[in-house]
């Protein structure tokens, strides 16, 4: 039907009584989410929106089961939520929270893989099933329910992309936001893998941007596994070059990482790469 | 944020990683000051952010007080790959026996701290790594667990070192690690890392860039920080948003990196346009945000027309579109400004662009919303 | 090493705990002005190492500047359970509307921290702790993993809390629970922990003993312990030697606290002996060590003999001993001084005291070296 | 035959290069302990008695196959050594290093029960069997081969009872310093367990002190499960108090800790208590 998320995904949301967490939950609400309970410490006992609020999420899966946790929480505390989520059996925890420190990324990254959590984001607009439901900050609007799943690295192009799909007349199972951080707590392959066994899905449409190599390890996926034709859009060649901070990052990426390595691995990977974001809609016209 | 070489060296100073005796200086009279200090001969660097200074001539070896001061006015007055220096670091010269490099950065994809060493330092390393990487030692580090002295002898034993020299090594490169972790580095990188005749180990150029994201937890480098920007840009820096100036006549406002630079990319297919800057908003976008991106486009650029492109996921774009008219009202702006906004809101949106005579642009297509605005232009000229 | 309550206060309030307002004050004239300054009524406290001050007349409150001088004056005269105040501490009288008991010690069976937390705090705690056990609840931790603000909330809120003041009581656990970690605590508490009739939490009194084992990781603490010792009670410390007082006739080195008190436990038995001291080398003998042992024990005793129970695995006996010999030459010691030292090098040993005219006796059992002893003092008498 | 270690058992030093890690491997080489490798950073490649050194313990794993590490380490690196040995893979960990500071016994108590390994100790004088082998500091001729097993809290002690021990011509199967610590990586009950299945043990003494609850829960293990005799001895009735340290120290021991309870419990559990160390050797010799 979908991956990770459908209409009876029981939901918690982290940081719901902030201003964002409130206006958010209302949209998610308006979306048809399964929202069960809210948290903010000092806040418990209180409702938002008909949510009752409690004041940790052990708390919460005391009083509901719970499949989803969506935070909207500051930065700073970015890393203690996502472990308290964790902490508390939630198994798909998805951080919107933007500026996270890289350093907790990482802490973050490796507690969810260790604990068997699947962590979506930081910086992630969220998840979407069309129709269904909606985990996060996506504006519903830019979507309409069908069979083509799109990942991507950057929100805002993840919208537009399904926009310009629904002007087409082409809709989406599901869509997820990777998150644009540094490290993301999920990476492309996992959630390609997800769509590859999707019985929805019948195409992918992978939104990605220069810097590290998950589209090169994503492109080596489709290549021995990918059941699926996937479309592919690099955000960034013509993007201003970072300053060079010493050779490190260099050796590292070892030539991966530019908009070109990115492309090449992905055609080598029989991945058709849309130079333009309205080729899109016609190549998956065309393969699907 | 990056720091200068003499200050990296001076955090690393300080978590016990020896360096050279050195002082910074401004001038060739404070250059020679250090220099009486210190004895002869020195090394005068250039203290710019950016690398391969030595090539450039950014870094010089002098032999008596009168080169000192020569070779300091001659760095400071120079062009070093598009930087100028307004500082030199002066150290005593060091009796090389060997370098080496030793770099710490993150693995994106694998989401951990990575230590890399070999025993070919220098400024050719990144050769190194191309042509061999196998003299490239790399470890991978548990972000859940800190990490031992044993595990870095360990590793560092891979260098073919032993005894005094392994240990001397190990400790720095585990006191790299320790700065890495305290700081919340990006990249920390120590090239090279000198062995002297003596068997002193010694950082000889440092690299430290900090995670800008984490400036809350290092209030002493965020002051530092924020002491060399304009309050605008610490405004910018405090709601996540990034500003870059280009060359072009088109002023650009996006929401989300990924897609100011498909904007970018679309805007150069046409031939008449180019993006006069990058400028990405974040997540935190309000009306006073979007006045200081109006604003500091308009400052900087020679434009011809501003393309707005927006989504309302987290951002509320009726509040931004706000500051957007009063800047248009306020300065009385006589190119055009040319908005796609769509999301949540839209529709509040672009009623109050279009009372601001903003050209609101209302599909989802970018390439359509940038044929607009190349009308829009052809038809003002 | 415990440190005094207002010491306490000032690490916890660094770390984010709030105190009441309040100075030391060494005597009535410091008193009376921070008393002014703090605005009366205020508590004086008299700054002893030991508990049940209040009940002792150690703690008064006062409500002119007469009666402060008074009560200072009182309190730093006054014997409290064995113990004199150098010093008092004046603080704010905090309108109290409940009290609390927090406190952090180490699990020896576990071994772990564990937090213990009661809504019925204040001098009762241990009774209540024993009468009725389930007003305390309690949370083992685990010391691999760092505590998580979460954890507390969810611990902090068995004792019925909610709303701003749960957050403000699991703040301060949290913040106890940092110091503990950080300063190496053996014992953190704060009891009563207060809040007031304008809902601040505050902690009224403070008791904090750190791990002198891991004083080298603290040594701005590790100095102040060190200002208040003599150097020999340094030199000791630094070996590890414990060394306390008693009221006998027997002196007595062991090496090893088991063997030490199963020493006592034998001179106990005869009616003539009783140990004029409780004193155990730790693993560190040296000849010094042991010349110092005997000096310390000569020094604050009156003494019929000395005793020595030493067993040679790590320690090198033989080395002791010729600490032991040095002193009886130099002092010209009269008492007899009876050795029992088995092990390693007991042979050497033996001879060394021999030639000092100590009585060695050679078997193990200390029951027989005890007698050995008793008829050896009968003798003389 | 024994507890924990034998003939055939395969040690690495750690800190072997130091006076006393030197002193005390001439001892245990002595006593027939088969070390084969050591350990100090900085010192890889030399010899020590004839025992090759390396710079860490998975170096040396990498040449030897190693049962056991005994430490004599500094207190400051004493953590970080025993999580080196453990990482090394190796099972048993003999702590005898005096003075380490208590959070980090916390710390590697935990670390070894994660892992899987024993860790014996800190300060504790080791393990012996007489005539095969010696871990440690304990004094050679202080014991005799026999049948009845040893734990102690204490380490002189320990040696004080077993020599008298072997002059009433009763001689030990293994004898096993607990560590004399605030914390101790094994507590009393796990060697019990240990001595209560081994075959070569008929009888066990227990040597305890003041403080913790060590004694309290060996004594409700041996009204449980203890097939063999047990006599006790715990020293420190007559001991100085310690200074009242706040509340929270009653608290937990809840009224264990004292001698008075130690003993109550382990007479209430059937185990006979000598008053004075030289009645062990007597009742020895009545209940085998």
């Amino acid at each position: 039907m979908s991956i990770l998320v459908d209409k009876s995904t029981r939901v918690l949301v982290q940081g719901i009584t902030g201003k964002i967490g409130r206006t958010q939950t209302d949209y998610m609400l308006k979306e048809g989410t399964k929202i069960v309970a809210g948290v903010t410490p000092g806040k418990g006992g209180t409702e938002i929106s008909g949510i009752p609020v409690f004041d940790t999420a052990k708390e919460a899966t005391l009083h509901f089961q719970i499949d989803l946790s969506v935070l909207f929480v500051p930065a700073g505390v970015a890393k203690d939520s996502v472990i308290e989520a964790i902490d508390a059996g939630i198994k798909i925890v998805v951080l919107i929270t933007e500026h996270t420190p890289v350093h907790d990324e990482m802490f973050i990254k490796a507690y969810a893989e260790k604990k068997g959590a699947l962590l979506i984001g930081p910086t992630t607009p969220g998840i979407i099933v069309p129709g269904q439901c909606k985990i996060g900050i996506l504006p519903a609007n830019m979507f309409c329910p069908g069979d083509v799943g799109i990942i991507s690295r950057s929100g805002t192009l993840a919208y537009e992309v399904a926009a310009n799909l629904c002007s087409n007349g082409i809709g989406q199972s599901t869509v997820v936001g990777m998150g644009a951080d540094m490290v993301a707590g999920t990476n492309l392959v996992e959630i390609l893998k997800l769509f590859n066994e999707d019985d929805k899905t019948k195409a992918v449409v992978l939104i990605g941007e220069v810097g590290g190599s998950q589209e090169e390890e994503a492109a080596s996926f489709v290549k021995k596994e990918m059941k699926k034709p996937v479309v592919a859009y690099i955000a960034g060649a013509s993007a201003p070059p970072g300053k060079r901070m010493g050779h490190a990052g260099a050796i590292i990426e070892g030539g991966k990482g530019s908009a070109k390595s990115k492309i090449d691995s992905l055609l080598s990977a029989g991945v058709r790469v849309a130079k333009m974001l309205d080729e899109i809609p016609l190549i998956i016209k065309e393969i699907k | 944020m990056r720091i200068q070489e003499y200050e990296a060296k001076e955090i690393f100073k300080e978590s016990g990683i020896a360096v050279p005796p050195g002082k910074v200086a401004k001038n060739d009279t404070e250059a020679r000051d250090v220099s009486k200090e210190l004895g002869l001969p020195v090394v005068i660097k250039a203290q710019v952010l950016v690398g391969g200074r030595g090539k450039a001539g950014g870094i010089k070896i002098v032999k008596s007080l009168e080169e000192v001061e020569q070779a300091t006015c001659e760095i400071l007055s120079k062009d070093i790959k598009g930087y100028q220096a307004s500082k030199v670091l002066v150290e005593k010269k060091l009796d090389i026996k060997h370098e080496f490099y030793c770099g710490i950065t993150i693995d994106r994809t694998k989401g951990c701290p990575i230590i890399m060493l070999s025993s070919e330092g220098g400024i050719n390393i990144e050769e190194i790594a191309e042509k061999s990487p196998d003299k490239i030692f790399s470890l991978k580090c548990d972000p859940l667990s800190p990490i031992y002295a044993f595990q870095i002898i360990d590793f560092v034993k891979k260098l073919g070192l032993h005894g005094k020299i392994l240990l001397k090594v190990s400790q720095i490169v585990e006191n790299l690690y320790k700065v890495f972790i305290k700081y919340d580095g990006i990249i920390a990188e120590i090239n090279p890392l000198v062995i002297t005749n003596d068997d002193d180990v010694l950082c000889a150029d440092a690299v430290f860039q900090i995670d800008d994201s984490a400036m809350f937890r290092h209030p002493l480098l965020e002051k530092k920080k924020y002491d060399e920007m304009t309050p605008r840009t610490i405004r910018f820096n405090k709601k996540g948003a990034t500003y870059v100036q280009l060359k072009g006549n088109i002023g650009l406002i996006c929401s989300g990196a990924g897609l100011a630079m498909a904007t970018m990319d679309t805007i150069k297919t046409i031939p008449a346009l180019s993006p006069a800057n990058f400028l990405e908003t974040g997540g935190g976008i309000t009306a006073e945000l979007m006045e200081d991106c109006m604003e500091i486009i308009l400052e900087e650029n020679d434009l011809e027309a501003i393309f707005i492109n927006l989504y309302g996921g987290i951002n509320p774009i009726h509040e931004g579109a706000k500051g957007v008219a009063k800047v248009i009202r306020d300065k009385k702006l006589k190119i055009p400004v040319v908005a796609k906004a769509l999301g949540n809101k839209q529709e509040e949106t672009w009623k109050i662009f279009e009372e601001a005579g903003v050209y609101v642009y209302k599909s989802s297509d970018t390439q359509g919303a940038v044929r607009y605005l190349a009308e829009i232009i052809g038809g003002k000229e």
